[in-house]
């Protein structure tokens, strides 16, 4: 496999995008062709695993060489990206059959995985803006597909990550300036106040991405009419996994953060407020896809916090954690997806009793719930664990907003699990079958995975994550189970569970279980104003750019006026005036001529 | 003595030239035009130069006013009445006329601005003749062009042309 | 041999007169093409037997006659503009009596156009600036219609207040200098150029020169005149009459007579900034077609007399060139209002309209006229306004070189909106009959704008051979 | 330059310039196109005055008088023509009224 294989992650899919398109056009079966891309994207990707590549080719000159490297981190990234469009794909073999923008599906997801392959392989940092940006492109399209509605929800989500990108282009230009080299691996200064400008607005960029709290708002509203798979497939894991690859890329090799920098405490503070405000308002949801669009907000905070902390147990769980999410909350899109499928509607007051309906799809939601309320055997616990010991040990009270955050994840989904699986079935889905073979396959083999992760954990943590931080770092810190932790990590979820049960008691129906918090005096206020888009930048931002356009309209027109109206008034104002002083009598000429010569005369007499 | 009989000329060179304009009748004024060429010939004399003087006697006092009479008698002949309303306009806007010339040559009488350059030496060649067919040919040869352009002007202008 | 200019146009009017009526009649302007073609062709090519061959006849005369490049540009524009002014004559005065009368007085302004052009005396720039005053009086009034009779009588009136000024001058330089020509009063005029009197003389000379040269607050006449007149004579007029008898003057006086003097260019510059402005906005609301053009010639007179007023060599450079191009292209504009006002049969544009598709010549030629004297870049007129532009720049009179660039757009627009009315639009159903106008009239205005476009292309080539050595003169 | 010279130059020149103001004045005022042009005959002969004076006061005048000379035939031309324009109004509009000629303008 020579160097030029580096190149196979990025043109495969490619290829099979195009692919895809022409066998459309044929007739022949583009499931087929997407698949097959897939698959041997998925080949190369293991095979790649493991090796040091490097690939260099002048591009545009100053600078911007098309270098790509690829390493033990790269490789890790590749390899998951690889499995979900896999599963991805595979899942959509069914889903998409009777909808009409299937091709265009296949095509954007396809070109969305090479893109985040090359921004994962890229080494030049404007090379990895050129790939960060054609996600943005992808996403879009992915989303646009959905229809009229998803339009809407497309240019939001554009014009928010466009402005970030904005600022992620600056921050790279400015890191560019300073470290006189574009290439990533040869970055590495302290952030000093240049540096920590430039460290910012990387960082705005990379949770843009990855769709933390600042800049989340269009993961929501993309949640309900873009296509399902898309949610399953983007902001659940691609988006995460580059936007925290690059985060840790920036804070451990760039930047170098330290534990006394005021950045990290940025970080952490950031992830605490995202974990807390993201999970408040997926605790009062009543569609299930908004729900886990809530959540996948949340977790997101989880991962900042780790990597905020600085330490290595902290880095540790937080890219542990990023790994983790990504299977479970695909799965527990993947599972959603089945029930719109099969039932027909995600809105949880519709839906109730369809265990038994959807065993299967039932038994994978239990595991994915289990796993990202951090129940102990499933993965999701373990990586929350590490990020719980880190967080404790920069600051109590990150570590209580961490738990916090966890007690009403667990609770969020034990009211989605009741309202949804559990209670009596509603007539309208009384025929209600399981979901299609290709649509369970890839849920219960994510599931197995993360059983798999949750039990076996220190085969993802020792080959995956730990070599990225490198042997120095981690040296002198064993990963000891802290029991006082696990304890308190049990107590929460068992209050959790009881808090649970004792509001399904009172209210009489699982979804209404948080409706109290919902209507507390104080939250009422707040959520309120959440519901109707109050606190949401984007919508800020529209009604500035309204004032703006209007006022500029307004300066044109007068501009237009003074332009037409006065000047050619004013000239044939003159025009008529010095035309009527020429009323064809000769004697005013010669009294003109002779005030000329008067005037002529004083010019010329007073100068001796 | 000759200063007097200069100032009595020049006095009667203004006054006929006011007279040639206050006049109503046209052919009055065209006699006012006569008298004051005549006071200028004789003004001309006292600033010895006489063949000027002779040829503005001849030429401007007679040929001119004949011009002059004649054109007034092709016009139409103004009626009795006619002249009262042209007497009353004519008053209207020239009563004010021999006042302005009052005034004028009170103010120029004040103001005395001496002659600040210095006059040039005196002339090599003075005789009249001698200058205007010796040394100012081109001069002649304007003037010939000029008599030519006056014929053809009163060939053009004054001839009855067939059509009309 | 210099004498031939003034000589020759004699010969010919005394040829033309000589019993013979008949034959001499039909030939009467072959004589006036012929000569006005020679003189051109003499003063391009230059021939050496002509110009420094014995002056036979000088020896009879003296006059006195000098030649410098100022001379040889004002002679070359007067061959061409009295060549088209002929040629046009020969195809829009339809009386033969009328057309042999229009031929002698024709014959005549050349004699005193040459003759201005040559003298080197102030009292004889009088009596030939007189010449050509009185033949185009009688040239405005032969045809006896009674606007051009209004218009001919309001020339004599306002050229005379301008001979009484010019001599009441003359007299006071007289007592300074003790003889009228140029050297002599030159030198009075510098060694007691504190004097009143003699600043008083100066002052009046210049105001009528003003008046002849149709500036502004003198301009009364002007618009009266070129109007009404007939299209040959109005050619004539506007081509080179005004600038000879009042332009050429005041170069010729103001650099070399009456001395580089910063009052006197003070008044050059206002006065030109003044017509300039007042020119084009008069001309924007026009509906008659030699109306406009009439004020649009006192605006480009104005450019003329604001650079002579800047006084830098560059800057008469570009006056003398900008009269050589006005003269060109506004004797083409007038000679397209002949061939309009020939075919339609009247000049008021309102009446007109779609004229373009039927005189496709006359149109493309009034293009690029009024493209030139608006200053548009391949033309001539663009180049002469860049140098007066760049000359005001370059002396510091930023607010004048503002204006002259200001008012060149308003000319474009009104002279834009006269193409329109003109030639664009729709044909009105009362023009159906009209025509392309007669070969007399197409060949002159083609050989105008072949003139317009070919010193606009060769600008850079002839900048240094031909334009710059013009400021020759200026010691 | 003698006083009485100067004193010849004073008077002579006031007069004139007194004829000029009146040959002005008519021209400006009057209603009449034939009064118009005898005004312009008083102005030329003021400035004939002004040019034989110059010639005097400076001793030139030969050279005074073959100006003068020149002059008045060549303001005899301008009259002969101005006339026959004024005959040729008259013909059209049958009058010599200023007012009459005053429709050629804007």
């Amino acid at each position: 496999m020579n160097e030029f294989s580096i190149l196979l992650p990025i043109i495969i899919p490619l290829v099979g995008a195009m692919l895809v398109i022409i066998v459309r056009r044929l007739g022949g079966m583009k499931e087929g062709a997407a698949l097959l891309a897939t698959i041997f994207s998925l080949v190369t990707a293991i095979m790649l695993y493991g090796r040091e590549l490097n690939y260099s080719l002048p591009w545009a000159g100053f600078g911007m060489e098309f270098t790509l490297r690829l390493y033990h981190f790269s490789a890790f990234i590749l390899l998951a990206v690889s499995v979900f469009a896999f599963l991805i794909t595979l899942y959509c073999c069914s889903f998409m059959r009777g909808k009409s923008y299937g091709v265009w599906f296949y095509f954007y997801l396809l070109i969305s995985a090479a893109m985040v392959n090359g921004a994962v392989l890229a080494d030049n940092l404007i090379l990895m803006l050129f790939f960060w940006e054609g996600l943005l492109v992808t996403l879009f399209g992915m989303i646009a597909i959905g229809g009229k509605e998803a339009f809407k929800a497309a240019t939001k989500a554009f014009i928010i990550i466009g402005i970030c990108d904005l600022c992620m282009m600056f921050g790279i230009a400015l890191t560019g300036y300073l470290a006189g080299t574009m290439t990533i691996s040869k970055i590495s200064m302290s952030p000093g106040s240049l540096g920590s400008v430039a460290f910012i607005f990387l960082m705005i960029g990379a949770i843009s991405k990855a769709g933390s709290m600042p800049f989340h708002s269009w993961i929501p509203d993309a949640a309900v009419n873009a296509p399902l798979p898309f949610m399953a497939f983007l902001p659940a894991s691609l988006e995460k996994l580059l936007g925290i690859y690059f985060l840790a890329r920036i804070s451990l090799d760039m930047f170098k953060l330290d534990v006394n920098s005021w950045l990290s405490i940025l970080l952490m503070v950031i992830g605490s407020i995202t974990i807390l405000a993201a999970v408040m308002m997926a605790l009062i949801q009543k569609d299930y896809k908004k729900l886990l669009s809530y959540h996948a907000i949340s977790q997101v905070g989880y991962m900042v916090l780790g990597i905020g902390t600085c330490l290595p147990v902290g880095i540790v769980g937080g890219l542990f954690h990023m790994i983790n999410h990504a299977l479970y909350k695909s799965c527990l899109f993947l599972t959603g997806g089945s029930v719109e499928k099969q039932a027909g509607t995600t809105s949880l007051d519709k839906l109730g009793g369809l265990a038994l309906k959807m065993p299967i799809t039932f038994i994978c939601f239990l595991v994915a719930a289990a796993s990202i309320s951090g129940v102990p055997p499933f993965n999701g616990f373990f990586s929350k664990e590490l990020v719980y010991e880190g967080a404790l040990q920069r600051g109590a009270i990150f570590y209580l907003a961490a738990v916090l955050g966890s007690f009403f994840t667990a609770a969020s989904f034990l009211k989605l699990g009741h309202s949804a699986f559990l209670g009596k079935v509603s007539d309208a889905n009384k025929n209600v079958k399981e979901a299609a073979p290709a649509m369970l396959l890839p849920m219960i083999v994510i599931a197995l995975i993360c059983i798999l992760f949750g039990v076996y954990n220190h085969f993802p943590l020792s080959n995956f994550i730990k070599p990225i931080l490198g042997e120095q770092r981690l040296a002198g810190h064993e990963f000891a189970i802290n029991t006082t932790l696990i304890v308190i990590t049990v107590v929460v979820l068992t209050g959790a569970l009881l808090h649970h049960l004792f509001a399904v008691k009172i209210t009489g129906s699982g979804l209404k279980s948080a409706d109290y918090i919902r209507y507390a005096p104080v939250f009422r206020g707040i959520y309120n104003r959440a519901e109707n888009k109050y606190f949401d930048p984007y919508d800020i931002g529209l009604k500035i750019v309204n004032v703006i356009t209007k006022t500029a309209w307004r300066i044109d027109r007068a501009v237009d006026w003074i332009y037409e109206g006065l000047t050619v008034r004013a000239v044939y104002l003159f025009s008529n005036g010095i035309r009527s002083a020429h009323t064809g009598n000769y004697s005013l000429y010669i009294v003109w001529s002779l005030l000329g010569a008067v005037l002529v005369l004083i010019v010329i007499m007073k100068s001796v | 003595m000759v200063l007097i009989l200069n100032i009595i000329l020049l006095v009667l060179f203004v006054v006929g030239a006011v007279w040639t304009m206050m006049t109503t009748r046209l052919l009055h004024s065209a006699v006012g035009l006569a008298f004051t060429s005549a006071v200028l010939t004789v003004l001309m004399f006292q600033l010895d130069s006489p063949l000027a003087a002779v040829f503005e006697l001849s030429v401007c006092a007679g040929l001119v006013s004949a011009i002059f009479i004649s054109t007034i008698m092709l016009t139409k002949r103004v009626t009795a009445e006619e002249l009262i309303v042209q007497r009353k306009i004519r008053l209207a806007s020239f009563w004010f006329l021999p006042i302005v010339v009052v005034a004028a040559a009170i103010v120029l009488s004040l103001i005395h601005i001496p002659v600040d350059f210095k006059l040039p030496e005196p002339p090599v060649e003075n005789n009249v003749k001698n200058i205007m067919w010796n040394l100012r040919h081109l001069d002649l040869m304007g003037q010939i062009a000029i008599l030519l352009t006056g014929v053809f002007g009163v060939v053009t202008l004054f001839k009855e042309s067939k059509h009309d | 041999m210099l004498s031939l200019f003034v000589l020759l146009p004699f010969l010919a009017i005394v040829m033309l007169n000589l019993p013979l009526k008949t034959v001499t009649r039909q030939l009467a302007l072959w004589f006036g093409i012929a000569l006005s073609a020679g003189q051109v062709f003499v003063v391009i090519f230059q021939p050496d037997v002509f110009w420094n061959g014995t002056d036979l006849l000088g020896r009879f005369f003296t006059l006195r006659l000098q030649a410098d490049n100022l001379s040889m540009v004002m002679l070359l524009s007067i061959g061409i503009v009295t060549f088209a002014a002929i040629l046009v004559g020969r195809q829009t005065i339809a009386d033969s009596r009328l057309r042999f009368n229009f031929m002698n007085l024709v014959l005549l302004s050349l004699i005193g156009m040459n003759g201005t052009v040559l003298l080197t005396d102030l009292f004889s720039l009088y009596i030939f600036i007189e010449v050509v005053a009185i033949s185009s009086f009688i040239l405005i009034a032969f045809q006896r219609d009674l606007n051009a009779l209004e218009g001919a009588f309001k020339y004599i009136i306002l050229s005379a207040v301008a001979t009484v000024l010019m001599l009441l001058s003359v007299s006071v330089l007289l007592m300074a200098a003790g003889d009228t020509s140029f050297s002599s009063v030159a030198a009075a005029v510098k060694n007691s150029s504190s004097s009143h009197f003699v600043r008083f003389a100066i002052g009046i000379f210049i105001c009528g020169l003003f008046i002849k040269g149709g500036l502004v607050p003198f301009h009364g006449w002007l618009p009266a005149a070129y109007s009404m007149a007939p299209a040959a004579v109005s050619v004539l007029l506007a081509g080179i009459v005004t600038k000879v008898s009042g332009i050429y003057a005041l170069i010729r006086l103001s650099t070399s007579v009456f001395g580089p003097d910063s009052s006197l260019n003070a008044v050059l510059m206002i006065a030109g900034a003044v017509s300039i402005v007042i020119g084009a906005l008069a001309a924007t609301g026009q509906s008659d077609f030699k109306r406009m053009l009439a004020y649009s010639s006192i605006s480009q007179v104005g450019y003329i007399i604001l650079a002579l007023g800047c006084g830098t060599k560059l800057a008469l450079v570009g006056a003398v060139f900008h009269l050589f191009n006005h003269s060109i292209f506004k004797s083409l504009l007038f000679v397209n209002s002949a061939a309009v006002e020939q075919q339609t049969g009247t000049s008021d544009m309102d009446k007109m309209g779609g004229l373009g598709s039927r005189m496709p010549y006359t149109n493309a030629t009034s293009l690029i006229a009024f493209l030139s004297t608006a200053g548009v870049p391949p033309l001539a007129g663009f180049w002469s306004k860049l140098i007066i532009v760049i000359a005001l720049w370059q002396s510091g009179y930023y607010i004048y070189a503002f204006i002259a660039i200001l008012s060149s757009i308003i000319t474009l627009g009104y002279l834009l909106s006269m193409q329109r009315r003109v030639f664009f639009g729709i044909l009105s159903d009362k023009l159906q009959a009209v025509r392309e106008a007669g070969f007399g009239i197409v060949f002159p205005a083609c050989v105008l704008a072949a003139i317009t476009v070919g010193v606009g292309l060769s600008f850079p080539f002839i900048f240094n051979s031909f334009i710059i050595p013009i400021g020759a003169f200026l010691k | 330059m003698t006083n009485d010279m100067a004193v010849v130059l004073w008077l002579f020149g006031v007069a004139a310039a007194l004829v000029l103001i009146v040959g002005f004045y008519c021209l400006i005022a009057t209603v009449n196109l034939i009064r118009a042009l005898i005004g312009l005959e008083i102005l030329t002969k003021a400035v004939t005055l002004f040019i034989i004076l110059a010639g005097y006061v400076t001793g030139r005048t030969g050279l005074a008088q073959a100006l003068a000379i020149t002059l008045i035939i060549i303001e005899v031309v301008v009259v002969v023509v101005a006339v026959g324009v004024v005959l040729c109004v008259f013909s059209h509009n049958k009058s010599v009224d200023v007012r009459m000629i005053r429709n050629v303008k804007g």
